[in-house]
């Protein structure tokens, strides 16, 4: 790899150094815009007692649900983990922990991790079972809570298109959580529909600049669809 | 204390009235159920524009089947269209959009309020629990929040109470609620009731209101003007 | 205005119900993407006693700096005020009252001021004259202050194009503060180059959207630069 | 305790050796001055990425005259250009950048810097106060900080010191100094000296160092193999 050219050639490569009872925190919202094949190398890898960060945990057979099949989560974080038995029997048996955090907290709180944001107050979840243990505090007569930031030691995403710099672009509701993942993580591992130029991606269009980015890929998708609704014409 | 109420608002009319909240130029977020059929109401005349948590301001119908795309779904993951001046952002920008204020209107269920503005719609203790998704930063965020839900369980028990006992969504953010049978305001610590169900009468309304009801005076029944 | 069209057609309406007193956070850094117009508006109405968050108050006789010349600001939140002399003997003689706050925690808090998060952590300005009288915390064994969010009655601001729904594209540079100012003040007034009809702008390549922006309007711009540096062929 | 210090380091010299520092495909934050003119030793074969805190990756050089945007400056409001792959976000993502170490070598001037790691580099009390700007964040978010400045005042007081005298701009963030006469590491509350000026005796240094200064042994000379 010279200078910032930031593309790996295999999924073995870009996973490289993941390791027993790592952190990773991972993109996507439920099936979109998930990063398939990292989370199938996670898999064939055989990789244990990962605590993973995501606003979904998969469903059965796809996403981070294939990672519990062989129970290589120990940990999960995310704000919904309906439509997965697997997870819920992982779940009621004790062999799965869960900490449920709400959709925003969550996002804001990998967005601090990249940041430089060790902990922030936010009103969201004062109150409520989320609030406990943590501290409480008062701003101009509103009640918050105090969140503290996260960060992996692994982050793997999906964008839609790269450039070899890894300046990247995501494309519709497949953005989510993928651009704070990724500035989370100590390694970021992004994989991508297409790899262009350098140059071909307009610097003002470029959602998420390159210096996050330290291994890039391309792969093939399967794209899952969760909840296929259409309109009769 | 089982009750029969065979007057109570449909789903279809609690939708229609919930759309009698919108204004022109109102950005709204829609849980999931009942609030997003309020969307097939919204007057000819009227624009509004739909936050999809997920990243996503300008939410269009169901796509035809050919338009079908695994990267636009909505915060349901439902497949989804944008409308023309639609905007697509990350989770994070998403959430300090609904954080922040910004929303005009947030519709959602909930298994429970009661009159101190305490809301609980995400967890019921013994049961699988599937987590609270943006629920709680909905709440918490929004000014102008409407909760619809069924004012009674089947068998009859109040969910309009003077305490939650499920565990809470957010503390002290709701303050309006529109049931199958009524549309009640919260207010120090008290459910004001607002409108009736057509049909439906103060009495019964009374009878299923376990926290604090508040009569002002006359209370209308509801009207929808745009079946 | 009717439904989403924020565009308003005279200066004059852009900033109505602007009185003596309020707070504005101003977008710009440097002269670069101020909102010029806007700043000559706020001249021409004379409103005084106001408070301004912005990253700098401009030069002698272009951006905020105008505004020094009938003494309307009161106080003055920055992270740098250099290049300008009457703001010089303003400050001096305490007619201008002057926050110096670092650029990175100015951007972050007006950015917390607009995401509903009402205090964060940073380690910028741990241990010197920035966080006096700030809380001081430990996490992980560094050291941060407590710094809370800045929002404003007005915001007013800059970008490059508009559609009429005030989605927002900024250029080059000149984006800088002006997404964040925008999303802290209670009425977000932007003035802008060009306004296309909406669905001109793809909705991945939107900056920042339209729901932050109350009203909106095309102007013509100086563009005066503070430093012309230039290379021979 | 004035001395005659007519072999220090050039400008130029200073900002050739802060150019030994970059690696291949480093992105990199030059304060203003000196540290800016580091960008002319970087070796051809070698790929360095400048950030403008203002909010820019990838800044190039001076614009052509007829190149010139306003729209396109440098954190010292200079008219740049952008190089090939730079991208462009606002200013509370590039400070998201700076403060969560993203930027792997930062270069910056001072006024002082103490052996404890601290650095007084943005106000003088009694002079004009200019501002911080965007050093506070420099600072305390990169790991990797080099600060460039003179070794001691024209009148011979050092600026190498145990304590600050001035106000800070960040408290115990320095590990590297590079002066006119020596490149030194801080480490457990002592300046360590790592290289001499061409030369500059240890004894001019420790003349000139008023914080604790340790030597290691045989002090190599600088080398500047690109002149």
């Amino acid at each position: 790899m010279a200078g910032f050219d930031k593309v790996v050639n295999s999924y073995e490569e870009a996973l490289a150094g993941l390791e027993d009872n790592m952190t990773v925190i991972a993109g996507g919202f439920g099936l979109c815009g998930i990063p398939e094949n990292l989370i199938k190398e996670i898999k064939r890898k055989g990789t244990k007692g990962l605590t993973i960060a995501s606003n979904n945990a998969g469903v059965d057979g796809a996403g981070l649900g294939l990672l519990l099949v062989d129970k290589q989560i120990k940990k999960m974080i995310a704000s919904y983990v309906g439509e997965n038995a697997l997870f819920e029997s992982q779940m009621m048996s004790g062999e799965l922990e869960v900490e449920l955090t709400p959709q925003g907290t969550l996002a804001e709180k990998m967005r601090a991790g990249g940041a430089g944001i060790p902990a922030f107050y936010t009103a969201t979840g004062y109150g409520t079972p989320v609030g406990e243990g943590k501290e409480e505090r008062e701003f101009n007569g509103r009640h918050y809570i105090l969140e503290e930031a996260l960060q992996g030691d692994f982050s793997i995403a999906k964008a839609w298109k790269a450039d070899r710099f890894g300046n990247l672009m995501f494309r519709k509701t497949a953005r989510n959580f993928n651009p704070m993942a990724i500035t989370a993580g100590k390694i970021a591992v992004v994989e991508v529909e297409e790899i262009v130029e350098v140059g071909e991606l307009d610097p003002d269009e470029i959602h998420l600049p390159g210096i996050y980015v330290n291994r890039l890929i391309k792969g093939s998708f399967e794209k899952r669809i969760e909840q296929r609704t259409v309109r009769s014409a | 204390m089982a009750t029969n109420v065979t007057t109570g608002l449909t789903r279809e009319q609690i939708a229609q009235r919930v759309a009698q909240e919108f204004q022109d130029g109102y950005y709204v977020n829609l849980g999931i159920g009942i609030p997003t059929l309020a969307v097939n109401y919204i007057p000819s005349d009227m624009q509004v524009m739909l936050q999809s948590e997920n990243g996503l301001l300008g939410m269009g119908p169901f796509p035809l089947d050919e338009e079908v795309d695994p990267d636009l779904i909505n915060a349901g993951k439902q497949t989804v269209t944008m409308v023309t001046g639609a905007s697509l952002f990350s989770s994070a920008d998403s959430f300090a959009m609904i954080r922040g204020g910004h929303v005009d209107l947030t519709v959602l269920g909930a298994f429970e309020v009661d009159c101190q503005g305490n809301i609980a719609s995400y967890m019921i203790p013994g049961k699988l629990i599937k987590g609270m998704g943006g629920a709680m930063d909905l709440v918490a965020g929004a000014d102008n929040i409407i909760v619809t839900m069924t004012h009674a369980s089947k068998d009859g028990q109040s969910k309009l109470l003077s305490e939650c006992t499920l565990p809470l969504t957010g503390k002290g953010c709701i303050k309006r609620v529109l049931t199958d049978l009524a549309l009640m305001d919260i207010e120090d610590g008290k459910f004001v009731l607002r409108e009736r169900a057509p049909g439906v009468s103060v009495d019964e309304i009374k009878a299923l209101t376990a926290g604090e009801l508040v009569i002002p005076g006359d209370v209308p029944e509801m009207t929808f003007n745009r079946p």
